[in-house]
């Protein structure tokens, strides 16, 4: 009898849960454009700040009657869903939002779940595009033909950020950037480069960012070896601390800075006066041509208690890109819409390009101009970063 | 001699429970040990099953020192036991309770389970037996299949000796078998442990009803401040003068 | 009766792949089937010997990392590689468990506590060998046994509820077994066990290993259903979340981890759109449940239906 | 030798902190044998009370660390009441479950409420400060000053107080306290609002060396328990002790091993104590 | 005076620990309380101390005690030294001794002096005062708790089996003790295996057997009494 109650149970849930299929089917007139990112748990402000952008992006292309698809104004809808930054979550949403919602890109702002994305794409159909948020340069290298990764490789800035630093304030390297894969990654590659380019690495101190109350240790670890630069990095306010903390140690030298941190974040924690010196990716509002019309617009609609950023603003580019890729391949066929997203990214207007792009690379990654700042003098100078590829 | 107690004493901290006592239980015997509150009576039965570890003396079983043996070794060895307040799988059925005694003559591991071998349907099978067996001794078979600790008080403490019944001991220790329990159903227990005695289970009993004592014992051992002051017959204890200042005080007026 | 209603439920199981046509639909209840093999993990070692397991995740971890690494590193077919998993997470538990199992109560839900942030720690850092923070991509899966092929949504349901089936299986027969009634009886009353001459620390220790087995097992089905793997899934907040699966659905209980993992799962799934603030509620309920329905939904269903039985 | 003793400093900052975090810990599992899982949580909100007192409310520094402790103490009597309380004779483990539920409740609030931004307390003691060769921010000086007086206070209270000596009573006897006419409930309560008041505190003086986010709790909670156990489940002064231990274990770990597995030194510790003494250090025997 | 009429104790679905109990303590009397282990004393104690729920009627002064908190019995002027001791072991004997004195800690004077009141009756104690409790030898711990319960001022002093564990001279001085206190005006209600030590100091008694009161009486008529001989060494 009990077993009989249990069982009932169980099915109910089934197809209760089955029941929820067939409740949305696609509308012709709207092109699904799915995103899956940390909206809950410690990563959430992140992923919002990427919803945001696309959300902003989408309004924006509806209020101006969508794009012509086969003759027919087409509007966009952004359907979200929460994968707390697992992987296997953001898998699961990305197969719900193309079957269930029949979303024809899917954005994704972490490595680990858009790197999963592409496994699943390669075997699952419907097909969908996947809006690459990620610096990871692994997700090039799948060999994926509907990826399309946004931010610039990191690598890019190895090169303009060492010479910069090396001359201005010696050879010597700490590394002291969070110990996050990316993190590690980072450190890893800058250490070679910084080799390569005649200089030396007096040791690795780095510590988790996340996790670390008080980064002094740290710091009077790396003091102690005196180097003349050091690299920090992960996220922008410990990364705030850990500067604050090397000057108020006594610490002269010259910081390289991770792409994770942001200035106008950092600012908020250590002064500009301890940044002098700093070499790290320009603050966002003078990232691009677009930018200065289009702060206002986000304050206007999203408040202006959270800054617009480098995650809400490419992202919010990205998107168009995409949408002129869709009106200009007259399809959502994935496959279609990538043939043109790289025509579309060389034509974008110039209210929406955030940062400067010149086109697509064969392995998917939109050629965005990245800019770099050094602090000099208490003012932030531009450094140009070559494209990558 | 079944078991034989030599110079056993235990300390807890300053206190010491249990003071220099040895005495001798034949096979087939029934030995109380009385004495009043605090003298160390449960003290020496922990002692005994392996519950506390001995400070001094040493314990011997069937002519094999248990003194240090884990308290499950010296129950398979064949000394089972009650617990002081009545102490049962009391989640379980009555019935599962006394499978638990007999467990330890099963070897049926996880993977007899598993695979269902013919070991573990033979155990159990023997184990069900062995159980009903115990509850129709303790005479709480009709029981069998209810929650041991829904059923009365004195179907608990008969379900406490069919667990050790069931774990078929050579030597049964009774912590204050009928405590808490009316005249009348102790005149029942006091039966129904004379039946283990004829069944050839040795006992040793820790009881505070001296009618119950006096009239089961074969020789009773008086514990007073851990120290064994008297050992004899329930006629020569009665009349033993030690023993009745322990029991009234030093005022005796009687 | 009782035989006939987990047929059904067995039945529905099977069909679900033919009633719903959308196989994102199938990795939801797959991945809440892989979950419940974990929480019937979590119920041998917490609803049968009373123990916490708070490092549980881990031994899921352990066996989903030595799968996905064994796959991709070692190049071992996907079915040696669930088996060396499983053996892996069962010797891991047979280390952890014979020290933790010394200690009690409180000292053991820390004790193991500590040792799951440990090995997550390990699995976060150890980049050469687990890919840190990315984890580890294109896990293979199964090689296709003559012309069963598992590479698919499908067959890779079935695959997973087949675990799921051999995992209820396990439980309901070692549960009613003399050594799974052991189990209880030394949840119950270890002193007693004791008396009665049972081992029970060596009781203990299986009942731990056969627990960290299941979590082996669910650890192992999950590398290969997601063909991916990060150390997000091994952390204490997992094994917090398990924990709410099995006090919801019901300790000690058959039905009780399956039940809980489908129900909340397919809350959580109903109310996506309120992910945020689902642990506003699921916090207050495990308060609420703990205090006045300790027994979950199956036990309080067995309850009730002994109630009306009773009648 | 600068190094050392630079680190010295470093490790003391750091202790400070968690000897605050795990007396409280320590003072509810003394008391009621209470695993309260869910500690760190109210740490975090502590931080936020604090943080919302200096940005919106303007009262300064003092005054809202002076608020959170109040408002933290309030939370606490309200946990032991609606949720510890009913447990008191339940299996440990429900109370260990209760606490994770708490623990979820708390985590998601504070998520909705605040966001999962980290947030920048603004502290009025931002300057450096050299001597013999050392350096340290007020800040830094202050955590330091502030543990030592708020551990002093504590102890005073406990052992020099009728009031405090009640707590002692209910921790080994709680029979035998309310025999002599103390409420151990009203104990209890106080108990939990004390322990809740300190983690606040604690909160407060290191927010402003570092940042304020949701997940501030997690990272101190086990470390705390390691702590505990490290110095005896229960024991104040062994709280103490061990959470300048593991807190230099940790800084010169980190600076003379290697910095990337510093966190789970904690761990490594407590594993090795539990393994050696199941019952903790300096367990009272049984 | 104590009036208790009709008290009845149960745990769970086990059969009641007492049943119909009726028995008064009047003002300056001593009245001792035998009985084997498990006959219900212990129950009837935390049934008086509100550490128990109970049924029937407790009557203190007139008041209904039976529903009140432990706290509340406390200040009304009921102490019990209870089995057991139930001493705080880590603090010191006179921190134990002046949470004793816990309901009238704003009378501080009255602690003082009842501080010095127990020194003076247990000189034993007073050497002790700053060692911890739980170091002390058995009889000490006894001479505490009793001390701790003298400490409330009580009106009626609750003794569980003060003698338990004390060799046989410690038994007679601490009942000697309990006399003393008796005749300084407390009511002692006095629990006692010790049969005839307990009498040789007692007013009255009463006999409990299995939760029921089967015999009360004098001191003197008990002492004669074949029953109590019989249920104590079974001659």
């Amino acid at each position: 009898m009990l077993r009989k109650v249990r069982v009932a149970v169980s099915s109910a849930v089934i197809m209760a849960m089955a029941s929820t299929l067939g409740a949305t089917a696609q509308t012709p007139d709207t092109i699904t454009i799915g995103y899956t990112g940390p909206l809950s748990g410690g990563a959430a402000a992140y992923g919002l700040d990427v919803q945001h952008g696309l959300q902003m992006a989408v309004d924006e292309l509806n209020a101006a009657g969508g794009v012509k698809v086969g003759g027919k104004k087409t509007t966009f809808k952004l359907v979200s869903l929460d994968d707390q930054y697992r992987p296997p979550n953001a898998v699961a949403n990305a197969k719900q939002l193309s079957q269930q919602n029949n979303a024809v890109i899917v954005f994704c702002p972490h490595s680990g779940g858009i790197l999963a994305m592409q496994a699943m794409n390669e075997k699952s159909s419907p097909k969908f595009l996947i809006g690459a948020y990620s610096s990871e340069p692994a997700i090039l290298k799948q060999d994926n033909h509907l990826t399309v990764m946004t931010p610039p490789s990191y690598d890019a800035y190895f090169k303009p950020f060492i010479g910069i630093e090396m001359k201005r304030f010696g050879k010597k390297l700490g590394l002291l950037a969070t110990t996050s894969a990316y993190g590690k990654a980072w450190a890893d590659g800058f250490r070679k480069a910084w080799e390569a380019a005649g200089g030396t690495v007096t040791g690795d101190y780095g510590v988790d960012y996340n996790t670390t109350t008080d980064f002094s240790g740290a710091v009077t670890k790396a003091l102690n070896d005196k180097p003349d630069v050091m690299l920090v990095g992960g996220p922008s306010q410990p990364t705030g601390l850990v500067i604050k903390s090397a000057r108020n140690q006594g610490y002269k030298g010259g910081f390289a800075m991770m792409d994770q941190a942001k200035f106008e974040q950092v600012e908020d924690v250590a002064p500009i006066a301890q940044l002098e010196g700093t070499v790290g990716i320009i603050p966002f509002k003078d990232f691009g041509p677009g930018v200065g019309q289009f702060i206002p617009r986000y304050n206007a609609k999203f408040g202006t208690s959270r800054q617009a950023n480098a995650e809400v603003g490419l992202n919010y580019e990205t998107m168009h890109v995409f949408a002129a890729a869709i009106a200009l391949a007259n399809s959502t066929d994935p496959a279609a819409i990538m043939a043109k997203v790289e025509r579309a990214a060389k034509s974008l207007p110039g209210t929406y390009r955030i940062a400067d792009i010149n086109g697509l690379s064969k392995t998917g990654h939109l050629l965005i101009r990245s800019v770099a700042a050094v602090v000099n003098k208490g003012k932030f100078e531009p450094v140009p970063v070559p494209f990558t590829e | 001699m079944l078991l034989q107690v030599r110079n056993v004493t235990k300390r807890f901290g300053g206190l010491t429970a249990v003071d220099d006592v040895s005495f001798d239980v034949p096979a087939g015997h029934i030995k109380a040990i009385i004495g009043p509150n605090g003298a160390g009576k449960s003290t020496l039965f922990h002692l005994i099953s392996g519950y506390h570890p001995a400070t001094r003396g040493t314990l011997t079983f069937e002519g094999a020192e248990i003194t240090h043996l884990p308290m499950h070794e010296i129950a398979r060895r064949g000394i089972a036991r009650t617990f002081q307040t009545t102490s049962l799988f009391s989640h379980q059925t009555v019935l599962d309770n006394a499978t638990m005694g007999y467990r330890m003559h099963a070897a049926t591991n996880v993977f007899d389970a598993l695979l269902r071998t013919p070991r573990a349907r033979r155990e159990e099978t023997e184990s069900r037996e062995a159980a009903y067996e115990a509850l129709r001794f303790a005479g709480i078979a009709p029981l069998a299949n209810r929650i041991a600790g829904s059923i009365p008080q004195e179907a608990q403490k008969r379900l406490a000796i069919a667990i050790a019944v069931a774990a078929k001991p050579k030597l049964v220790l009774l912590d204050e078998p009928v405590a808490g329990v009316t005249s009348e159903e102790t005149v029942e227990h006091a039966e129904l442990i004379r039946h283990m005695a004829n069944e050839g289970y040795t006992i040793c009993l820790v009881e505070h009803k001296m009618t119950l004592v006096m009239g089961l014992a074969d020789s009773i051992v008086v514990l007073h401040h851990g120290k064994k002051i008297a050992e004899g017959t329930p006629a020569e204890i009665s009349a033993d003068p030690a023993v009745i200042e322990a029991y009234l005080g030093a005022a005796t007026h009687a | 009766m009782r035989r006939v209603l987990w047929i059904i439920a067995a039945a529905v199981a099977v069909a679900i792949p033919f009633l719903v046509p959308k196989t994102f639909y199938l990795q939801i209840v797959a991945g809440a089937y892989i979950t419940a093999i974990a929480v019937y993990g979590l119920n041998v070692i917490l609803g049968y010997t009373g123990l916490l397991n708070l490092g549980h995740a881990a031994f899921f971890g352990i066996g989903a990392y030595a799968v996905a690494l064994l796959e991709t590193k070692a190049g071992w077919p996907f079915w040696p590689a669930l088996l060396a998993g499983c053996a892996a997470s069962v010797v891991l538990g047979a280390m952890v468990g014979s020290v933790s199992l010394r200690t009690r109560g409180n000292y053991f839900a820390i004790f193991t506590a500590a040792v799951g942030v440990m090995i997550a720690i390990v699995f976060t850092n150890w980049q050469e060998l687990t890919g840190g923070n990315i984890g580890i991509v294109n896990i293979p899966p199964p090689p296709s046994i003559g012309p069963l092929a598992f590479d698919g949504d499908v067959p890779k349901y079935y695959l997973v509820l087949g675990a799921l089936a051999l995992t209820i299986l396990i439980c309901r027969l070692v549960r009613h077994s003399l050594v799974g009634r052991t189990f209880v009886a030394i949840a119950d009353n270890e002193d007693l066990a004791r008396a009665a001459g049972i081992d029970v620390a060596r009781v203990r220790l299986t009942a731990f290993m056969l627990s960290t087995f299941l979590a082996g097992l669910a650890g192992g089905m999950f590398a290969m259903y997601n063909g991916n793997l990060g150390p997000d899934q091994t952390g204490l907040d997992i094994t917090f979340e398990q924990l709410l699966y099995l006090v919801i659905g019901g300790i000690g209980t058959i039905a009780g981890p399956l039940v809980g993992t489908l129900v909340l799962v397919g809350i959580s799934h109903e109310l996506q759109g309120m992910q945020q603030y689902r642990f506003l509620i699921f916090g207050p309920l495990l308060v609420l449940l703990v205090r006045f329905f300790p027994l979950g939904i199956a036990g309080g269903f067995s309850r009730l239906t002994a109630r009306w039985a009773a009648r | 030798m600068h190094l050392f003793f630079q680190e010295l400093l470093n490790g003391l900052v750091v202790g400070s902190l968690y000897a605050l975090v795990a007396l409280g810990l320590a003072l509810v599992y003394g008391t009621m044998q209470i695993p309260n899982f869910a500690h760190g949580h109210l740490y975090m909100l502590g931080a936020y009370v604090a943080f919302f007192g200096v940005t919106v409310a303007h009262v300064g520094y003092w005054p809202a660390m002076l608020l959170a402790i109040v408002v933290l103490a309030l939370v606490g009597v309200v946990l032991e009441r609606l949720v510890f309380r009913p447990l008191r004779n339940a299996p440990e483990v429900n109370t260990i479950i209760a606490a994770v539920g708490v623990l979820f409740f708390l985590q998601t609030l504070a998520q909705v409420w605040f966001g999962g931004d980290y947030r920048v307390f603004p502290t009025p003691y931002d300057k450096v400060v050299h001597f013999a060769g050392l350096v340290a921010t007020q800040q830094q000086l202050i955590v330091i000053a502030a543990a030592a007086v708020l551990m002093v206070a504590l102890f005073w209270f406990l052992k020099r107080t009728l009031t405090g000596a009640t707590i002692e009573a209910v921790a080994q006897n709680r029979a035998g306290a309310a025999l002599v006419g103390i409420d151990p409930n009203r104990v209890s309560m106080m108990v939990f609002a004390i322990s809740a008041g300190l983690a606040a505190a604690a909160a407060t003086l290191i927010a402003s060396i570092s940042l304020i986010s949701p997940s501030m709790g997690f990272t101190v909670i086990l470390k705390a328990f390691a702590i505990i156990v490290l110095g005896g489940m229960g024991s104040v002064p062994g709280a103490i002790i061990g959470a300048y231990i593991l807190a230099f274990a940790e800084s010169f770990g980190g600076t003379y091993i290697s910095s990337n597995y510093q966190d789970a030194i904690a761990f490594g510790v407590l594993v090795l104590i539990l393994t050696f003494k199941p019952t903790g250090l300096f367990a009272k025997g049984t | 005076m104590l009036e208790i009429k009709n008290l009845g104790v149960r745990y769970g679905a086990a059969s009641p620990a007492l049943e119909g109990v009726d028995l008064t303590v009047r003002p300056g009397e001593c009245v001792t309380l035998l009985g084997a282990n498990g006959s219900g004393k212990t129950s009837l104690f935390c049934a008086l101390s509100g550490l128990i729920p109970s049924t029937g009627q407790i009557r203190f002064e007139e008041r209904e005690i039976g529903r009140m908190r432990p706290a509340a019995i406390v200040a009304l002027g009921i102490a019990q030294c209870p089995e057991g001791r139930q001493l705080f072991p880590d603090l010191s004997v006179e921190k134990n001794l002046r949470l004793g004195a816990y309901v009238g800690r704003r009378d501080r004077r009255g602690t003082e002096a009842a501080l010095e009141r127990v020194c003076t009756l247990f000189p034993d104690v007073r050497d002790k005062l700053r060692s911890p409790a739980g170091a002390l030898s058995g009889g000490q711990q006894q001479m505490v708790a009793i001390g701790r319960a003298l400490m409330a001022r009580p009106k009626l002093l609750l003794l569980d089996e003060p003698s338990l564990g004390l060799a046989p001279k410690l038994v007679e001085a601490t009942l000697d003790a309990v006399a003393e206190i008796n005749r300084a005006g407390t009511m002692v209600l006095l629990a006692e295996q010790n049969a005839y030590a307990a009498l040789s100091i007692a007013h009255r008694g009463y006999v409990l057997a299995n939760g029921r009161v089967v015999l009360e009486g004098s001191a003197s008529a008990l002492q004669q009494n074949e029953l109590v001989k019989k249920a104590f060494i079974g001659a």
